[in-house]
């Protein structure tokens, strides 16, 4: 850095630690968020998976379905949960206010915007469930 | 409760240093002072060196913007005893240069504002001899964005613009869409072109700080996802109607 | 030193410094035009402004309804020509601010709305919420963004006019994050510097309300006017002095003694109504109300509180609904900075310094008695405000006379301006770079700066409240002479150049004390009691002698010198002030 | 032509934003059942057959194809802004989108192929 002579501007420039996202919970907080789109490409993986050995016959899929239950794929799948739901959550309370606002052109209320999501939500895991586990 | 509380202040001298320091002071703790009149009270009783900008001590002009324990706020309008027993740290704004002591250097932001456009365009210059004429419901649709008093809190709560200094970034963005949503206004074509960037609205990785720590209940962060929604629509019309792009 | 060089140079980007740019951007795109601020525009005091802007709008109304409440309200003080050119341009220049995209706040159908204010006979004040000035400031700069022939001269402090021959060619000012000093020349300054409150302990104006747009004009040779005329708000909170607007009391609001008696009835001030009757009881203007709460302490019917005496500002019959609709700000700072909840509890208030109707002395088109120094807004003169200005006035003040100003400016450049040999002011300005080099420098001082301006600040309190008289005026007279010697041995602990603004305070507080001087000084010598200005040892107004402006100029190092000029009648000959009854 | 100044974003965004709708409707169910209910036998297992046959529904496999190729796209838009932001990258930012997008098309295209070889 040159030294300082008289009149010559010579502000202190700060630098963002790189870990900035340690400094403050809110931070911490989007950087996890922004972490389960490991955990989706995961799933969307084990998805893929899945269906190969779906694909490939009843043992294939058997081993499958054991490798799920091994501990560090079934952590991994927990966590991904969480993420996922953590996600979901934020999402649900984000976009929605975008839209509306966007529609009614003016502030709106959060929860209200929010409401319907959550709904969906549920309907949606119920039916998929039913499949999944043909009920029907 | 305590009678004084210890202050931590970022110091800096261009002329003497080239790394902030931090002194600290102890000053009366009262109910009813702001973090403002705290450092008032140094600079008049203790140390005349102290340097911060101050004027309205109403939380209207935006000035006093600093780092308390972290978070950006308004001095002017923080009380100090909700700190107690302290120490209560207090820095200059993040991620602008620092001029001296609690004062940053905030041409960055003007060169942006300028960019934006924000003044009222009309394709015709000549005007009408009485008002535009405007519902309460059409100035509800922009009002909240221009209530923007450019404190720059936003930006200093803003890790993407603390990566990256061209992000046009919160309050400059939010002040465009409150011309764009403006019924009386006909330039959102022209400052399409700024904001539909890279460095414009698409840096934002809506990290919300800036909504959260606003002093004034802008919302930035939902104005730039809404103007995210708006160039959508606009680049399909664009690319996929032929008669989109006149 | 640096030296640059422009057409005009304003100095002020507050509503009137910004008005005025605009005016000149627009008048002659060709203009090079400098504007000097020492904070950033947005910044200026104009921001505060919340409660609206007069201009005559609705159907019912009248410009000369507009005129005569302005000329009765100013205690027949105001020059009437100047006053009738106000009401007939303001809505005009109200109109071009909704045009430039000012969020002012509307009707269902879609027009502009208005509201009742103090004094005004009819509903004529333009607002955006309680936020008018913040928005009007706004609007103005960000317009002003659109034309590359202004330079913006971003905190920069000026320091002297550049006069020489009975001209001015310029300034000379601190550029603060460097400590550079400039001498930026042109050929017409316009003062837009806005008022002096700072010089008093309670008020409501910003830090940077010190006067110094009047104490250059005032040392340059230019004579200020009216300086005695010191408005006084009559609701301010106790203790930081924050404004609690008159819209307030606009929408329906009572003030109280702790009696819980809307007091302003035994004050000739009309009979008490559910809701509010213009021109009467809370409607009333600003001086007449102000000196009722002081009679009201006095007898002992206040509240008393650790900042001293108050009395109540109810708003709770209102409903939060519209207090949340029009007066949102209100609640915002009562919440801040009181505590308090105005939809469930009163405010507590007292009258608080508010404006200067005085200033520099100017025509109708701003022009100063110096060749090229022009001045407008809370800093000028003009004067439309007379002996008490009306709530709302001054907005649409700074529009009509900071674009007049402008356009004035500019016809006096196109006809030619002689420009001195640069040299010339180059000496001046490097006797100013000199002194302030002194000031930056020397450490023989004893004095603080905080301690003088405190001292300062109770004198004119003391001398220059809501009731003035020969005795305390005189004592304050000899106490600002004091200071004023102590104030040359002050002490400063920062010696850096870049942002020093222990030298910015210093000599601020030495613009604040010449101002203060005129003050005491023409209040001294106005023996009768007008408007805002109130002598217990002369409690009647007196037409024969002092129908007439105090011209104030400096006189080397004595006492300044007073003369009177008369006031300009034209329609309406002086009358009675009536409020709250018919007439 | 103005227009060509402008970010192409737009695009990619759309699709995170689908996405991230899918993802947050339909993920969290599918990694419960089969990634813990299923693992720790809170449920019945329905039997290899019927699940195949699931998949046979051309409805599953729509359902399917379209939710795991947005799963993609939406995790590879915003892995590309993680990645920048957590090591404070965002000058490399064209390789890291390029990596994050590579990444995407191979899923989309594992999954059609997936779903093509369903009997
Ligand atoms: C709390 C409050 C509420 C009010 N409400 C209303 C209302 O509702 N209606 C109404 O009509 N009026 C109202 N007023 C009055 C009105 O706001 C002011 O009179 C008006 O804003 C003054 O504007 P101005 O442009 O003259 O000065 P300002 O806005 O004060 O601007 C002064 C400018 O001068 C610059 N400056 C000063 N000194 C220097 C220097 N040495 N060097 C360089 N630059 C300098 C400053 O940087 C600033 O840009 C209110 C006032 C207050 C205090
Ligand atoms: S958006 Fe809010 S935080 Fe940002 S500058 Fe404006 S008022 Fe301040
Ligand atoms: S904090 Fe920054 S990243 Fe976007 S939502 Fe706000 S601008
Ligand atoms: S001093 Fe004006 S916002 Fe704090």
């Amino acid at each position: 850095m040159p030294q300082y002579r008289q009149f010559q501007y010579k502000a202190y420039q700060p630098v963002m630690s790189p870990y900035w996202y340690f400094d403050r919970w809110p931070y911490l907080k989007f950087m996890l968020r922004e972490m389960s789109s490991i955990f989706v490409g995961w799933f969307a993986v084990v998805i893929l998976l899945q269906l190969n050995a779906l694909v490939s016959g009843p043992t294939a899929y058997a081993n499958f379905q054991h490798w799920m239950a091994t501990p560090p794929v079934f952590i991994v799948n927990i966590l991904s949960f969480v993420f996922i739901c953590f996600h979901a959550i934020t999402w649900f309370m984000l976009v929605p206010r975008v839209v509306a606002r966007q529609v009614l052109q003016r502030p709106s209320p959060d929860v209200l915007s929010a409401a319907p999501n959550f709904g969906i939500w549920l309907v949606a895991s119920v039916v998929v469930a039913l499949f999944a586990l043909r009920v029907i | 409760m305590a009678d004084t509380i210890i202050l931590e202040v970022a110091r800096f001298s261009p002329e003497r240093d080239s790394q902030i320091g931090y002194q600290t002071f102890e000053v009366p703790l009262r109910s009813d002072w702001m973090v403002l009149d705290a450092l008032n009270y140094i600079k008049d009783n203790i140390d005349g060196s102290l340097t911060f900008r101050w004027s309205c001590r109403m939380g209207i002009c935006g000035s006093c913007g600093m780092m308390v324990n972290g978070v950006p706020k308004l001095t002017c309008e923080t009380l100090i005893a909700q700190f107690a027993p302290g120490p209560v740290r207090i820095e200059p704004l993040e991620h602008f240069p620092v001029v001296k002591d609690l004062v940053i250097d905030m041409d960055v932001f003007l060169e942006k504002l300028q960019k934006v456009r924000p003044w009222i365009v009309r394709k015709d210059d000549r005007l009408p001899a009485r008002e535009f004429l405007q519902t309460p419901a059409q100035l509800e649709a922009f009002h909240q964005y221009s209530l923007c008093i450019n404190c720059m809190l936003c930006y200093a709560a803003c890790p993407v613009f603390g990566l990256d200094q061209d992000f046009v970034g919160p309050a400059a963005l939010a002040l465009a869409e409150r011309y764009n949503l403006d019924s009386r206004d006909q330039g959102a074509p022209e400052r399409t072109d700024v904001l539909s960037q890279h460095d414009g609205i698409w840096d934002c990785t809506v990290v919300g700080e800036c909504s959260t720590v606003c002093p004034k209940g802008v919302d930035p962060s939902l104005a730039i996802q809404q103007y995210k929604l708006t160039a959508t629509k606009e680049w399909f019309k664009t690319w996929l109607l032929p008669w989109g792009n006149k | 030193m640096e030296t640059s060089s422009h057409d005009i140079v304003l100095i002020g980007g507050g509503g009137a410094g910004l008005r005025a740019a605009i005016a000149i951007a627009e008048a002659n795109p060709r203009t090079d035009i400098a504007m000097v601020s020492k904070v950033y525009p947005m910044r200026s005091h104009t921001v505060s402004a919340e409660g609206g802007a007069a201009g005559v709008a609705a159907d019912d109304d009248s410009i000369d309804e507009h005129c005569y409440d302005t000329v009765s309200g100013s205690d027949w003080l105001g020059d009437q020509d100047a006053i009738e050119i106000f009401c007939n341009e303001v809505p005009k220049e109200l109109l071009r601010l909704e045009h430039w995209g000012c969020p002012w706040s509307r009707q269902p159908d879609g027009r502009i709305a208005v509201r009742p204010f103090g004094g005004m006979k009819k509903m004529r004040t333009w607002f955006a919420a309680d936020k008018t000035g913040f928005h009007l400031l706004h609007t103005l700069f960000q317009t002003s963004l659109k034309y590359t022939s202004i330079t913006r001269y971003d905190e920069t402090f000026a320091t002297r006019l550049l006069v020489d021959d009975g001209t001015v060619h310029g300034v000379v000012a601190i550029e603060l994050r460097t400590g550079r000093i400039r001498a930026i020349l042109a050929k017409a300054v316009i003062i837009c510097t806005g008022g002096c409150g700072r010089i008093f302990p309670f008020t409501t104006n910003a830090n940077i309300c010190t006067g110094d747009g009047m104490a250059l004009a005032y040392r340059a040779g230019a004579p200020l006017k009216d300086m005695e005329m010191v408005q006084y708000h009559p609701t301010g909170l106790p203790f930081t002095g924050i404004l609690i607007t008159e819209a307030a009391r606009a929408e329906g609001g009572w003030l109280l003694n702790k009696d819980n008696y809307r007091f302003l009835q035994d004050y000739d001030l009309g009979k008490p109504t559910p809701t509010p009757v213009l021109r009467s009881m809370e409607l009333g203007p600003r001086d007449r109300v102000s000196q009722a709460m002081w009679h009201e302490f006095q007898k002992g019917r206040g509240f008393k509180g650790p900042y001293g005496d108050y009395l109540h500002l109810d708003l709770r019959h209102l409903g939060e609904h519209k207090i949340e609709t029009r007066l949102p700000m209100v609640r915002e700072l009562c919440l801040k900075y009181e505590n308090i909840d105005p939809v469930r509890q009163p405010i507590p208030v007292r009258p608080v310094q508010h404006y200067m109707m005085g200033g520099i002395h100017t025509d109708v088109h701003g022009a100063t008695p110096l060749k090229g120094l022009y001045a407008a807004g809370e800093a000028a003169c003009v004067s439309i405000n007379g002996s008490n200005r009306l709530g709302s006035n001054s907005l649409g003040e700074l529009l009509v006379f900071g674009a007049r100003a402008g356009k004035a400016a500019v016809e006096y450049v196109a006809n030619g301006v002689e420009r001195r040999h640069p040299n010339h002011l180059l000496a001046i300005a490097l006797d100013e770079e000199r002194r302030l080099e002194h000031q930056y420098t020397s450490s023989d001082g004893t004095e603080r700066i905080a301690k003088v301006r405190e001292e300062m600040q109770r004198t004119m309190e003391r001398g220059c409240g809501i009731y003035r008289d020969r005795a305390t005026l005189v004592e304050s007279a000899n106490k600002l002479s004091e200071l004023k010697e102590r104030a040359a041995r002050l002490r400063l602990d920062d010696h850096g150049r870049s942002f020093n603004t222990q030298l910015t305070a210093a000599l601020e507080l030495g613009f604040m004390l010449d101002v203060a001087e005129t003050i005491v000084h023409c209040a001294l010598n106005r023996e009768e009691s007008r408007g805002a200005h109130q002598r217990r040892d002369f409690p009647k107004r007196d037409d024969t002698k002092y129908l007439a402006h105090s011209l104030v100029s400096r006189t080397g190092e004595g006492p300044p010198r007073i003369d009177y000029l008369p006031v300009v009648i034209t329609r309406w000959p002086p009358g009675e002030r009536i409020y709250g009854r018919d007439h | 032509m103005a227009t060509l100044n402008r970010s192409n974003r737009p695009l990619p965004w759309m699709v995170f934003g689908v996405g991230g709708f899918l993802v947050a409707f339909f993920f969290p169910v599918h990694i419960f059942i089969y990634g813990i209910a299923l693992p720790l036998g809170w449920l019945p297992t329905p039997s290899y057959r019927s699940t195949l046959e699931l998949v046979h529904y051309p409805i599953t496999r729509i359902y399917l194809g379209i939710l795991l190729v947005m799963a993609f796209w939406h995790a590879a838009y915003r892995l590309r802004d993680t990645v920048c932001d957590a090591f404070a990258m965002r000058q490399v930012d064209t390789i890291v989108a390029a990596a994050c997008f590579a990444f995407a098309l191979a899923g989309s295209i594992a999954t059609i192929v997936a779903l093509w070889a369903v009997p």
